[in-house]
């Protein structure tokens, strides 16, 4: 058993403008375990973080650290325009005779070593130009490349896909046989049995509980996270998507041959209103790209995208206009406007529809906003707060409501469950469900398979930037999905 | 002399350009540079102007040399520094470059030309350079100067001042830019000019950067703090119309309540001036041509030419104002 | 005090001003001050705007100057086709600002760069190169007259100030103008009209600048393109950002851009009024800028 | 297969991205060569280089500032001050004539980096106001102008300006010096990818453990040093202290770091698109001027367009 601390925090307590982010938090962690932090959106666990790694001073309490820390932030903190390696060994690079960078040799190590986390990109490109989960990868391997003594994840997996997440599990089992201590932050529950020993919960800023993980079951470590009775949560499964739903048979989207260089090569898809069609693939295999196509952020190399069997033109504005609304998957370069309130971001895309002659009705507005933020529990000190302020998940509601609230016919959702926490997910998806049973074509891109099975009617898998198979009905099990999805997988298994 | 009366016939006014030789040292002939003959009919000349013509200086001054230029039959290269000393150094490298043979400089400061005279001293190219007098060895660097004396027109505002005061009054002054050594010459004259009139104060000296509307701003704040100001030395002539329309909205009457005295001559300030809400303006001469190609030509004869030649500069005051206006540039 | 900043800086300056400087308590003098203040704060509403959505417009200037050179061109067919004249190309120029930043993807500072170069020498094409002296009364009326006891231009100013307050803060334009400049390709992913909006706002900034150069060519009572506007670009910036509109964009103030130039008139009022050397004056404004800015900077 | 497509596409489009300017330099050089036949005269392209050698020391500098996301405005009246504290130096020999310019400067931009790092004070306004500041020191020194101190026409501080090799100037040879291990600095030390880190991500890259404050205030300082010695060389050039020069540079030196590739929001640039936005707008204008008679109002409107034409077409080309 755990003996001695490494990090030891005593009642800490953590203020931001009148918001109190932390209150009188007591958090140990033991040399060579694997803690679990959890809580709801909000509750103070990338604050904790920020206090332990000395980013934030607190108000009051102590912080005891003994040995290196070495960090992966939720939000992905790396440098787009920066390559890939000099990411990664940014610090720390490879010397040669004279002191200078041996740019040769840092390009080569870096290969090598993102080889080991299944990360074939060119390492010289710059690292914007990958998916956001190669990028917590990436993230991930310069934190772990670091001989640290403690490792802290939050939330690291909120943007990888089966394969990648068992890849960084491995990783989290290597350095726990080495003698790391790790803190992992997720709103994932069975990776946290998987490798977790010890949990401790956060809620509204409080520590209400430590202690082994294994001996506590699931349904009451999220009665705990969400201060709600077991027998109310008992109610909801992992996901809290309904039956079908009923379609109607024409289609509201088409999208016909869509193609755009290199990354989308002829796609289609079709979804009908009521309908939830689903998006699978691996990373990288073209999901983003098709939804950010159909939406017309994306320059086109060819195809079409009908609404109603109507063309529309290849520009975001015009595709809103004609009922498609996209929520992004990377909120935080291309979802929220930081500066803004909460009420500013959520009526952003609606505004038109709610001034005259171009004068903003306040409150139309704030009619809009007051329901949204009750309806998605979105946990602001109020509508004024800016939204740079929330916590991640926080800030995804905010963007839900934002795209709701226009009253859009299509809806892509890019990872709308990203970092939403136990309570709000079940909401979201219930929310998903109902939009759909109102008559919305909803187009749902999810790392989480289960996620996809559950809650689409239709499943198309993408590899390579192309259709690899459409799943419908009985074909809705996990083998058929992973089989389809995995048929490159399997190759790449087989040439090793 | 012949070559005054000249210079009166091109500039078309009685009395406004009448150059006069001012010989200061030893003079420089052609004999004593060792500089090859060239004959102005069908020569290359170069000309470096230093500021863009927008401003009627300037636009007098390029006209004169581009006129007499066309007079003698030379072929004038022309080129501008757009107020940027480095460009005019390559302006005028370039100029010898493109085959001038002799040159005419009107330089955008005093300091700071040497590495484009060493280039013309090179080739043996002889220097004229107008309106500024620059730092540098005459017949050496340079063959000789043609301007008129900033002190001196300070001094001669001064006068004009004390004239239209009867020596009493309280004066601001309107500086030109900061920096610049016409600035530093006219204030020095002005002063010089001033200092044995004890009656005359200066109660304010501010920049107006040789600008109108600046100068206009600075003399309505001038004359909200010192009410009592009864007199305005402007370093040149648009700044000084900028105070006339600042007095003028500040219920004053410029050239009565307050007299106003600036330097150039220019065609709106002397018609201000005729119009009686002016008080005097000492001429700058722009007028630069006929002076410069007989300097040139009398260079290539063989004939000694003065280290500086002050060009004459006139003196415009509501008594000639509007019998001169037509001199006016 | 921190979004105060300007606002406490201003009353310092007028403090001091009502202590230690002759005259400084009269009609006259506070109407002198709004007058000088009145083309830069115009100017300086445009900028604002324009800073809002991450951008900046250096151009101002040279369109000052080329609405100046275009008044004496058409003044003989009357005061208003003359300034409707010079609306327009203020108007032109600015969308072409803004198409070179909207459609063309470069950024704010070159792309107004190259018309800040251009446009003067185009003024002063356009001029001769001359400046020319204005006898129209009712277009010199403008910048010298005044309507119940206010002067004209201030009243403009002031309009222009609640207009664009209005602007920002109750319209739909107004708001996406903040979402493009806090976040541009999150405001395209939400549909935003993000390249009109753009070309919007530098064709606003463009018109407001040709009036500030309208309003302050009739006060010159000349059309001077050589000098009209000169640094003008570097004044309503400045005013702008002691005003506490960040230059990273995504936030409009518009009452402190108001301040901001106030403050900066005072600034200047102050320094001429005690006969400061030019010298000793550069060095305090440097000083009351650093200082102002620092009051109003945002606090990490 | 697709990973192959991938990678040529993006090794291409940087190639152009590199070279948009090059290739807008290659044309005009190319053209101007064999329109204007003094163009390509020694003596011409020597007189070039020398003038863009003192642009050169001024843009590097900003080069490094720009790509920490940052902006120098001061770099111009920094400039001036060198030159004249170079020319009141030079009487008290070579050493001090060298040293004061870039001492006193370095301090100026020393200044900008501290404000600008420890208070979260926007960069343009800092070194609008350090602009202010310098003009106005530079005016005390000169008592208003009035003074335009001399350097010795055989002092070895001359000699630093105005010495050649081959007939190339001084200047030009310690520009290129100081740019190669410009260079150097930026691609090859950590000091090199912090600057890069902190204009990419600011955030980031505290996070990554970069040390932010110290490598904005290192950059300031080395942007004022690089202006002061730029003003120093222009002085031993001039062999005097002149006090108008510089009004403007700073949009010059912005103009050519941002044609040479250099995001004007930071994160990305190279020191060799510096040097050839240098050589761009050095030739243009020797272009303006070997057009000859071409009226001073144009040779703006010309120059605008030029501008223009060059940015576009390096935005064309990125695409
Ligand atoms: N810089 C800040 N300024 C103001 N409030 C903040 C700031 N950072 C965090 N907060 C507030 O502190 C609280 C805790 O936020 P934190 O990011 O720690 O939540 P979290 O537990 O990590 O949530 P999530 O699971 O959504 O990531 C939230 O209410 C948030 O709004
Ligand atoms: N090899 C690559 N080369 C260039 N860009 C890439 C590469 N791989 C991914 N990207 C970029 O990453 C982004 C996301 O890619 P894509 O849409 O294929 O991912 P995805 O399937 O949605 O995966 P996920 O959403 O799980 O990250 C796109 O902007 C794409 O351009
Ligand atoms: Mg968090
Ligand atoms: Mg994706």
């Amino acid at each position: 058993m755990p003996t001695e601390p490494v990090i030891e925090v005593a009642g800490v307590t953590k203020t931001f403008a009148g918001v109190r982010a932390l209150s009188d938090v007591d958090f140990t962690l033991h040399r060579g375990e694997v803690h679990a932090l959890v809580g709801e959106n909000g509750a103070g666990k990338s604050t904790l973080i920020k206090v332990l790694t000395g980013i934030h001073t607190p108000d009051s309490g102590h912080v005891r650290r003994d040995g290196r820390i070495s960090t992966i932030y939720q939000e992905v903190n790396l440098v787009p325009l920066m390559s890939v390696s000099a990411n990664l060994f940014l610090g720390r690079e490879p010397r040669t005779r004279f002191g200078l960078i041996d740019r040769a040799r840092r390009d080569a190590d870096a290969a090598e070593l993102l080889s080991g986390y299944g990360i074939t990109a060119d390492v010289r490109s710059p690292l914007g130009t990958l998916a956001v989960g190669e990028q917590q990868m990436v993230a991930l391997a310069r934190a772990v490349e670091t001989d640290a003594d403690v490792v802290i994840m939050d939330e690291p997996t909120s943007s990888l896909e089966p394969r990648e997440v068992e890849t960084l599990l491995d990783v989290v089992r290597k350095l726990h046989e080495s003698g790391i201590a790790i803190i992992y932050v997720s709103h994932r529950m069975d990776e946290l049995y998987r490798i977790c020993d010890r949990v401790t919960v956060l809620r509204d800023g409080r520590s209400v509980h430590s202690g082994p993980l294994r001996d506590l079951p699931r349904i009451e470590l999220v009665s705990l996270m969400l201060g709600r009775s077991v027998n109310e949560i008992e109610k909801h499964g992992t996901t809290a998507f309904g039956e079908d739903h009923h379609a109607d048979t024409q289609p509201v989207l088409e999208a016909r041959g869509l193609t755009s260089k290199p990354r989308v090569n002829g796609v289609d898809v079709t979804i009908r209103p009521g309908e939830v069609v689903g998006l699978a693939g691996l990373l990288g295999s073209g999901r983003t790209e098709t939804a950010k196509a159909i939406i017309g952020a994306l320059p086109l190399d060819g195809g079409t995208v009908l609404v109603a069997g109507t063309p529309v033109p290849r520009n975001v504005k015009a595709a809103t206009r004609a009922g498609i609304s996209m929520l992004a998957e990377d909120r935080k370069t291309e979802g929220i406007i930081p500066n803004l309130s909460v009420r500013e971001n959520i009526v952003l895309a609606a505004l038109p529809r709610l001034s005259r002659f171009g004068v903003i009705s306040r409150s139309k507005q704030d009619r809009i906003v007051d329901t949204f933020i009750t309806r998605l529990r979105i946990k602001v000190s109020s509508p004024e707060q800016k939204v740079a302020e929330l916590s991640g998940g926080n800030q995804q509601k905010v963007l839900l409501a934002r795209w709701l609230c226009t009253e859009p016919r299509i809806l892509l959702l890019d990872e709308p469950t990203r970092g939403i926490d136990v309570g709000a997910k079940a909401e979201v998806q219930a929310l998903i469900d109902e939009l759909a049973r109102e008559g919305l074509a909803v187009l749902l891109i999810s790392s989480e398979l289960d996620e996809l099975l559950d809650g689409a009617d239709r499943l198309v898998v993408l590899r390579d930037g192309a259709v690899a198979g459409e799943l419908e009905g009985a074909e809705l099990t996990r083998e058929h999905v992973l089989k389809a999805i995995a048929a490159e997988v399997m190759d790449d298994a087989d040439s090793h | 002399t012949a070559r005054e009366s000249q210079q009166t016939t091109t500039s078309g006014g009685p009395a406004a350009s009448a150059a006069q030789n001012q010989s200061t040292g030893p003079g420089c002939s052609r004999s004593k540079t060792g500089y090859p003959q060239v004959d102005l009919k069908g020569a290359v000349v170069g000309f470096s102007q230093s500021e863009k013509e927008a401003n009627p200086f300037r636009t007098a001054e390029t006209q004169s040399i581009e006129d007499e230029a066309a007079k003698r039959g030379a072929e004038l290269l022309y080129t501008n520094a757009q107020s940027d000393l480095n460009k005019q150094i390559s302006d005028i490298k370039s100029l010898i470059d493109r085959g001038a043979k002799l040159l005419i400089v009107a330089p955008l400061n005093s300091d700071g030309l040497q590495p484009a005279f060493d280039a013309a001293k090179a080739k043996q190219v002889p220097v004229v350079t107008i309106d500024r007098k620059v730092t540098a060895q005459p017949c050496t660097d340079y063959l000789t100067f043609i301007g008129s004396d900033f002190v001196e027109q300070g001094k001669r505002a001064a006068q004009q001042m004390i004239k239209a005061t009867g020596g009493t009054g309280k004066i601001a002054i309107l500086l030109g830019a900061s920096g610049n050594n016409v600035t530093v010459d006219r204030t020095k004259g002005f002063k010089d000019g001033i200092a044995g009139t004890p009656g005359l104060t200066v109660v304010a000296e501010q920049t107006g950067e040789f600008d109108r509307s600046k100068g206009q701003a600075v003399m309505e704040q001038l004359i909200q703090s010192n009410p009592d100001i009864t007199a305005v030395y402007a370093e040149n002539d648009e700044m000084g119309i900028g105070a006339v329309t600042a007095l003028k909205a500040a219920g004053k009457q410029p050239g009565k309540d307050v007299k106003i005295v600036s330097i150039d001559g220019t065609r709106n300030a002397v018609q201000l001036l005729a119009d009686g809400s002016y008080t005097a303006v000492v001429e700058s001469n722009p007028r630069f041509g006929p002076l410069a190609f007989d300097t040139l030509e009398k260079f290539g004869k063989g004939e000694e030419i003065p280290q500086t030649i002050v060009i004459s500069d006139d003196e415009y005051d509501a008594a000639n104002a509007s019998q001169k206006l037509a001199n006016a540039y | 005090m921190q979004d105060n900043g300007v606002y406490v800086a201003v009353g310092v300056l007028l403090l001091f001003n009502a202590l230690f400087t002759a005259n400084f308590l009269t009609l006259g003098n506070f109407t002198t001050q709004l007058v000088q203040a009145a083309p830069v704060l115009i100017v300086a509403l445009g900028m604002a705007l324009v800073i809002g959505t991450e951008g900046v417009d250096l151009s101002v200037g040279a369109v000052m100057a080329l609405a100046a050179a275009i008044i004496p061109l058409y003044l003989g067919a009357g005061p208003l086709v003359a300034i409707t004249m010079a609306l327009a190309v203020g108007l032109l120029a600015g969308a072409f600002n803004g198409f070179l930043v909207a459609k063309v993807g470069i950024q704010p500072i070159v792309a107004t760069l190259a018309l800040l170069v251009g446009g003067r020498g185009l003024a002063l094409v356009i001029a001769d190169g001359q400046l020319v002296q204005l006898h129209d009364q009712a277009f010199l009326e403008l910048g010298t007259g005044e309507v119940a006891g206010a002067p004209i231009s201030v009243l403009i100013a002031g309009v222009l100030a609640l207009a664009v307050a209005a602007l920002t803060n109750r319209t739909t334009f107004g708001r996406q103008l903040v979402a493009v400049g806090g976040n541009r390709k999150a405001a395209t992913l939400a549909g935003l009209p993000v390249n009109r909006v753009l070309i919007g706002v530098y064709a606003i900034t463009g018109v407001l600048a040709a009036v500030a150069g309208v309003l302050a060519t009739s006060r010159l009572g000349a059309s001077d393109p050589a000098d009209m506007g000169l640094l003008m670009e570097l004044s309503a910036i400045t005013a702008v950002v002691v005003g506490g509109t960040p230059l990273t964009g995504g936030k409009v103030r518009v009452l402190g851009t108001v301040f901001g130039v106030v403050l900066m008139q005072l600034v200047r009022a102050t320094l001429i009024k005690h006969n400061l050397p030019d010298s000793i004056a550069q060095m305090i404004q440097a000083a009351i800028i650093i200082a102002a800015v620092y009051v109003a900077r945002e606090r990490r | 297969m697709t990973m192959t497509t991938t990678r040529t596409a993006a090794a291409r489009t940087k190639v152009l991205q590199r070279q948009g300017a090059a290739v807008a330099l290659v044309l005009m050089v190319a053209v101007s060569w064999l329109v204007f036949p003094r163009f390509g005269s020694p003596d011409n392209l020597r007189d070039l280089a020398l003038q863009g050698s003192f642009l050169a020391v001024i843009a590097l500098g900003m080069t490094f500032v720009i790509i920490t996301g940052g902006i120098d405005l001061s770099v111009g009246s920094v400039y001036a001050l060198g030159g004249v504290l170079a020319a009141w130096g030079s009487q008290h020999g070579f050493l001090v004539a060298l040293l004061l310019p870039l001492v006193v400067c370095g301090l100026i931009g020393l200044v900008n980096g501290l404000l600008i790092a420890r208070t979260s004070m926007a960069p343009f306004i800092v070194t609008l106001a350090s602009l202010l500041f310098a003009r106005g020191l530079l005016l005390v020194i000169t008592d208003e102008g009035a003074n335009t101190y001399q350097i010795a026409a055989d002092s070895a501080f001359v000699e630093l300006g105005r010495g050649t090799v081959f007939g190339f100037g001084y200047p030009i040879f310690i520009a290129a010096v100081l740019c190669v291990l410009g260079g150097v600095v930026l691609n090859r030390t950590s000091f090199g990818q912090n600057v890069f880190a902190t204009g990419g991500a600011e955030q980031s890259a505290v996070l990554m453990g970069v040390p932010l404050a110290k490598t904005k205030i290192i950059v300031y300082t080395a942007s004022g040093t690089l202006a002061g010695l730029a003003g120093a060389l222009t002085a031993a050039y001039l062999q005097s202290g002149v006090t108008v020069i510089g009004v403007g540079l700073e949009l010059d030196a912005i103009a050519v770091v941002v044609i040479g590739g250099t995001l004007l929001t930071g994160g990305m640039g190279t020191v060799l698109g510096t040097v050839i936005g240098v050589a761009l707008i050095k030739v243009i204008q020797n272009v303006i001027n070997q057009i000859g008679t071409l009226d001073s109002n144009y040779q703006s409107v010309v120059s605008g367009v030029f501008l223009l034409v060059v940015v576009v077409l390096q935005r064309v080309l990125r695409r």
